[in-house]
């Protein structure tokens, strides 16, 4: 099933909840395509994606999370076995307090890679089993992958930056 | 005390064991917090994060074509896969058609490295075991593999040698010829390999029906490469969804039969790998074979400036799928660059795969995942 | 029975294999080691073996610099340091510092790529230990010089063998750190003897105030 | 020892006058010679299985310190005595100081039977074997102790491990003596040693099928007793960091290394006393041997010899094979060994009666048939070794030293 019709039976089962989807480039037919879904619907999309045969998005790849300054947009990266399909989810998020139900039930995986976009960009996934950080220590300050992140001078006075030695010594 | 109370209390008595992070076989520095009760764990739980260098945040500072060297990081046993999927994911955001010539040398390179990279990851795995002979014998084919690979581009490590729009070096003179020569020695030493330690029957034993992962739950786990076919998922990013060269190329991917226990065993995930090692020596002659002359690099601006867009490239590294999802806002600048690791998923299947192991099981199973802690932390 | 068989056959199996598996072990009592015993029972020097690509130490050969930066601005990680300033006689421009951080390198080579003379280039040099690491930081440019300027046609100025340079600089591992200044600026150009001296005589000053 | 002591009061009239003397003389200079012997076998053995090591994973292994690397053993040693003698915070400090000492004990003990020639052994004791069982035990004791002391998990796991091991597979090994005690008829090692001849066939291990097979099981038994690959499960290195001595470093770490190797030596002198004919010469007769002091020696050679075989056999093992886990390793005793070592017995039993019966050249013929099959095994083996050789297109190089 090619991405476009996938949008269409996206759209007619879930209506208003999907709320666009990506347009293929001519000259880049390499491009990833993904389809925006309002992010209380994530998860039912995601298992509709999964679970219907036709579709069979069995793999989640990765969840990327980007800070678009006026909005956290989610992208599910996801794969078909039996089809041999790769798309996306796209949900954006608030940026203040960014917040969405966890598809860990659908993926196992999903675990993962959400306790990461938690610890990298603060979101906070609902009925997650065990959101700690992942990648950064528990008591670190802030979401690193934010743009507008600001690194800490120490860590436990342990400097984090190191002075430059070029046109120095 | 009432007597009730005291068996639990009495079978409570959980012993927590702190293995790692630094560990000899936690492969770069991983922690486990194990539970267990004497040598059966109830469980292992993966701490990581010691190696997180900020890849991915180091991108958004830096034009495209700089943050190639950094990718070596990612995967430092198998850097050519790590470089080729951050370059594939460029070029389709740029949308540029890469020379049949350097996609030729890619392959190559490729599985040059993956058949180093998966020498390095069974014999760490007979190590793990307690046989370290096998390792070393590994490592003097690597090492071959390594001299080639730095008469080719310089370096025997951080390879930095797959760019956006091509390669960077045209293969030298004499090279391709020893290269077939190498694998002309390289596959009756194969053999000695097996007969050394693949068909033992201790690391049968150790192996076999030990940290089965089922398909479900592999795939539900996100496991990939040898490990997803090492479960009976008959999966390769190479010949399903292919990129670079690999359709021209005739090979078979190797799924896990349960050769000598349960379907995906760790014994099956061993020999998954033995098995691509000889795949890739019939890639490498086919594409030694068959290489196209022409240029080695597309047209490349100096300036790169896709135009607004994501992009997703998954490779088949040795590791399984390495996706780089790199998202364009139309600066010279990457505005997001997210690499899906293998070993990051591998990782996570431990606490679910660890259950009623003992603690020598669990060495096996991290070493039959071929984990690399960079690459987990990135 | 099945049982019975199963308990012979895994004693059969497991002489079998461990001894077939001792068997590899034993012939390699009469193979070739691999081992290159680095770095003084080598046949030759470990330097020579390495393959013309070889991406060592990095090394400026100076009087083929344009000066242009490109490298610097290649360098993903800043190892690479090119200052220049306006030459005395208020024509062109003087190189005055070319320094290359060789502890933070990281090899990539991209730098080496980007120049357009190919004065900057990497050498079979591998071997530089310092007990200081403030040694590692190359200075290139002695005194301040003029760059190269590359017209067609011509040929570019010819290299010494690669690595000769950066042999010279590296200093013994466990030598002190000493400040480095840069040299006084010589007479640029004939004609213009008189007064550059006099205004090159400021110039270290003001770049140890950029430093 | 006795009869050594009997000859020197005939010969020396200092002995004759005091003889309490003389023979304690004689006695703390036997034990002198023998931790003397000791210490040169099982350091040397270190260089050795480390150069062996390197060969077998196409290295080259220690050759700087001293001609070839000789002297590694002696840096080593060297560097372990000026290091530190660390003990951590929490540790039991008296037993963690002791545990040492029992595993050297256990070890060293042993060689108050070991026999090196008719006179040149230190008791001969009626009941050698059952003593070497009893005193190999003392090194349980002291790994459980640096195990517990160390206060450590990985250590106490080690060391819980190296209890169930030895103790399991003591049975197996006692059983698999047992098998060669039968038709040797003592249970005095040099008793053991005198039953045998001289020629491979007269050994005991070509005896009959039963000895031929108590004889692997006995090495792979005593393998496992002494920690050695592919048993190594207590100093695991991949699973416990390194077991029940984890925690220790210096002077004592060093102990344990050395019981280990001395260990090895062990293992290789038992089994070349009870299977392999010990100091036996071929063609000499006991006799004759035991009144010719420089074919005594000579014998002693034959026997350092025949362990050194063995212990080399130890270090190929060690270097070829990856390690059990630890309840396959329960398994493998149980279900295999013991039941094996049983049946053994009473094979050697049945043995003896159908021995007894036929005439000798049936026997004789057995041993001979045996002995072939054995010679056949190391044949194939460097049969193997050529085929690999041939088949990674390789050219056999004969230098060693490199």
């Amino acid at each position: 099933m090619t991405f476009e019709e996938t949008v269409a039976r996206l759209q007619e089962k879930f209506g208003d909840a999907v709320e666009g989807a990506d347009e293929r480039d001519a000259g880049r037919p390499g491009l990833l395509l993904g389809v925006y879904v309002r992010p209380e619907a994530v998860v039912d999309v995601c298992r509709y994606l999964h679970d219907t045969p036709e579709l069979a998005f069995e793999q989640l790849s990765c969840i990327t999370g980007t800070d678009f300054q006026d909005h956290i947009q989610l992208a599910y990266v996801m794969m078909s076995y039996a089809h041999r399909e790769v798309m996306a989810v796209k949900v954006k998020l608030d940026r203040d307090e960014p917040s969405v139900h966890t598809v860990e039930g659908i993926w196992a995986t999903a675990n993962w890679h959400e306790r990461e976009v938690y610890d990298l960009l603060g979101v906070y996934f609902e009925g997650h089993s065990d959101l700690r950080r992942l990648l950064m220590p528990d008591d670190w300050v802030g979401h690193p992958l934010r743009k507008d992140y600001k690194e800490e001078p120490d860590y436990h006075g342990i400097p984090t930056t190191r002075d430059k030695a070029l046109g120095k010594y | 005390m009432d007597s009730t109370q005291s068996k639990q209390s009495v079978s409570d008595d959980l012993m927590i064991l702190n293995m790692g992070p630094q560990h000899p076989s936690t492969h770069g520095v991983i922690r486990f917090i194990i539970t267990g009760d004497g040598e059966v764990m109830q469980r292992a739980v993966p701490h990581v994060g010691y190696l997180h260098r900020g890849i991915e945040k180091l991108a958004e500072g830096m034009p495209y074509p700089s943050f190639v060297p950094f990718t070596d990081r990612v995967d430092y046993l198998a850097a050519m896969f790590a470089n080729h999927g951050y370059a594939l994911a460029v070029e389709r955001l740029l949308g540029l058609e890469v020379p049949r010539r350097a996609e030729y040398l890619r392959v190559i390179v490729s599985e040059l490295n993956r058949i180093a990279s998966h020498l390095i990851g069974v014999g760490a795995m007979a190590m793990d075991i307690g046989a370290f002979t096998p390792f070393l014998h590994g490592i003097r084919e690597r090492e071959k593999l390594n001299d080639i690979i730095e008469e080719l581009c310089g370096a025997r490590l951080t390879y930095n040698y797959v760019r956006v729009g091509g390669v960077a070096f045209d293969i030298p003179a004499g090279l391709d010829r020893k290269i077939l020569s190498f694998l002309d020695t390289f596959e009756p030493l194969m053999e000695e390999f097996n007969r050394l330690i693949t068909v033992n029957e201790i690391l049968v034993k150790r192996c076999a029906n030990v940290a089965i992962i089922d398909a479900e739950t592999a795939k539900s786990y996100g496991l990939v490469g040898p490990n997803l076919r090492g479960s009976g998922v008959d999966w390769d990013l190479r010949r399903d969804l292919p990129y670079s060269a690999y359709p021209e190329f005739d090979f078979k991917v190797c799924v896990g039969r349960g050769v000598r226990g349960t379907l995906g065993d760790a014994y099956d995930r061993f020999v998954v790998r033995v098995e691509e090692m000889m795949e890739s020596v019939k890639i490498l002659r086919q594409a030694l074979a068959g290489i196209p002359e022409g240029d080695i690099m597309a047209k490349v601006p100096r300036k790169l400036k896709p135009p607004k867009g994501e992009a997703y490239a998954a490779v088949e590294s040795a590791r399984g799928e390495l996706g780089y999802h790199v998202i364009s806002d139309g600066k010279d600048k990457p505005y997001r660059v997210k690499i899906r690791a293998g070993s990051f998923t591998a990782t996570s299947i431990i606490e679910h795969a660890s259950k009623g192991l003992m603690i020598a099981d669990l060495v096996v199973l991290i070493a039959s995942l071929d984990v690399i802690a960079p690459e987990i932390d990135r | 029975m099945g049982s019975v068989a199963s308990y012979v056959e895994n004693i059969k199996n497991a002489a079998v294999t461990i001894f077939e598996g001792m068997a590899v072990t034993l012939s390699w009592m009469f193979r070739r080691p691999i081992t290159i015993q680095y770095p003084d029972r080598t046949p030759e020097p470990v330097k020579s073996m390495l393959p013309g690509r070889f991406r060592g130490i990095l090394e400026v050969h100076i009087p083929a610099c344009t000066a242009c930066s490109a490298c610097a601005r290649a360098c993903p990680i800043d190892v690479i340091l090119v200052e220049t300033k306006k030459h005395p006689s208020g024509k062109g421009r003087l190189l005055t510092r070319f320094d290359i951080d060789i502890s933070k390198c990281m090899y990539c080579g991209l730098c080496t790529e980007a120049c357009p003379t190919g004065c900057l280039h990497h050498t079979p040099v591998f071997e530089a230990s310092a007990r200081d690491i403030r040694n590692l930081v190359l200075h290139f440019v002695d005194k301040p010089v003029v760059p190269y300027k590359h017209k067609k046609g011509t040929p570019v100025p010819e290299m010494p063998p690669s690595g000769s340079i950066v042999e010279q600089l590296l200093k013994p591992w466990d030598a002190e750190y000493v400040q480095w200044t840069p040299g006084e600026i010589e007479v640029p150009t004939e004609g213009e003897a008189g007064g550059a001296g006099g205004k090159g005589s400021s110039a270290p000053r003001e770049k140890e105030g950029k430093g | 020892m006795g009869d050594f002591f009997e000859y020197l009061k005939s010969e020396w009239s200092f002995a004759s006058a005091h003889p309490e003397l003389a023979f304690a003389i004689l006695v703390i200079g036997y034990g002198i010679l023998m931790i003397g012997f000791f210490a040169a076998f099982a350091g040397p053995v270190t260089w050795i299985e480390r150069r062996v090591a390197g060969r077998m994973q196409c290295r080259i292994g220690p050759n700087r310190v001293g001609p070839q690397g000789f002297l590694q053993w002696l840096a080593d040693g060297m560097k372990n005595f000026l290091k530190e003698d660390l003990i951590p915070n929490d540790a039991d400090r008296i037993l963690f100081r002791l545990a040492v000492y029992p595993v050297f004990a256990g070890v060293f003990l042993t060689f108050v039977v070991l026999p090196f020639g008719p006179w040149i052994v230190g008791a001969d004791l009626d009941v050698g074997i059952v003593y070497l069982l009893a005193v190999t035990a003392l090194v349980v004791t002291g790994i459980i102790m640096s195990g517990w002391a160390s206060n450590s998990k990985w250590a106490l796991l080690g060391g819980i491990r190296s209890a169930a091991q030895m103790v399991s597979y003591e049975v197996a090994a006692g059983m698999a003596l047992l098998t060669a005690i039968i038709p040797g008829g003592s249970l005095s090692l040099q008793g053991i040693i005198e039953h045998q001849g001289g020629w491979p066939w007269q050994w005991l291990v070509f005896f009959s099928p039963a000895t031929f097979v108590a004889f692997f099981v006995y090495f792979v038994a005593s393998l496992a007793e002494g920690n050695r690959t592919p048993f190594d499960l207590p100093e695991a290195e991949s699973e416990l960091v390194s077991g029940y001595n984890t925690e220790y470093s210096g002077m004592r770490f060093l102990f344990f290394a050395f019981a280990e190797w001395g260990n090895l030596y062990v293992i290789g002198a038992v089994i070349t006393a009870v299977f392999l004919g010990g100091w036996r010469i071929p063609g000499v007769d006991l006799a004759t041997q035991t009144n010719n002091l420089w074919l005594q020696l000579l014998g002693a050679a034959i026997f350092i010899a025949k362990a050194s075989i063995l212990v080399s056999v130890t270090i190929w093992l060690r270097w070829t094979l990856p390690r059990l886990r630890v309840d396959q390793l329960m398994m493998m005793c149980w279900k295999y060994f013991v039941p094996i070592g049983i049946g053994l017995v009473v094979f050697s039993l049945v043995w003896q009666l159908v021995a007894a019966a036929v005439p000798t050249w049936v026997t004789g013929a057995v041993s001979v048939l045996l002995t072939l099959a054995g010679a056949a095994l190391v044949a194939g083996m460097f049969w193997r070794a050529w085929y690999n050789i041939r088949s990674g297109k390789d050219t056999p190089v004969y230098k060693w030293l490199i």
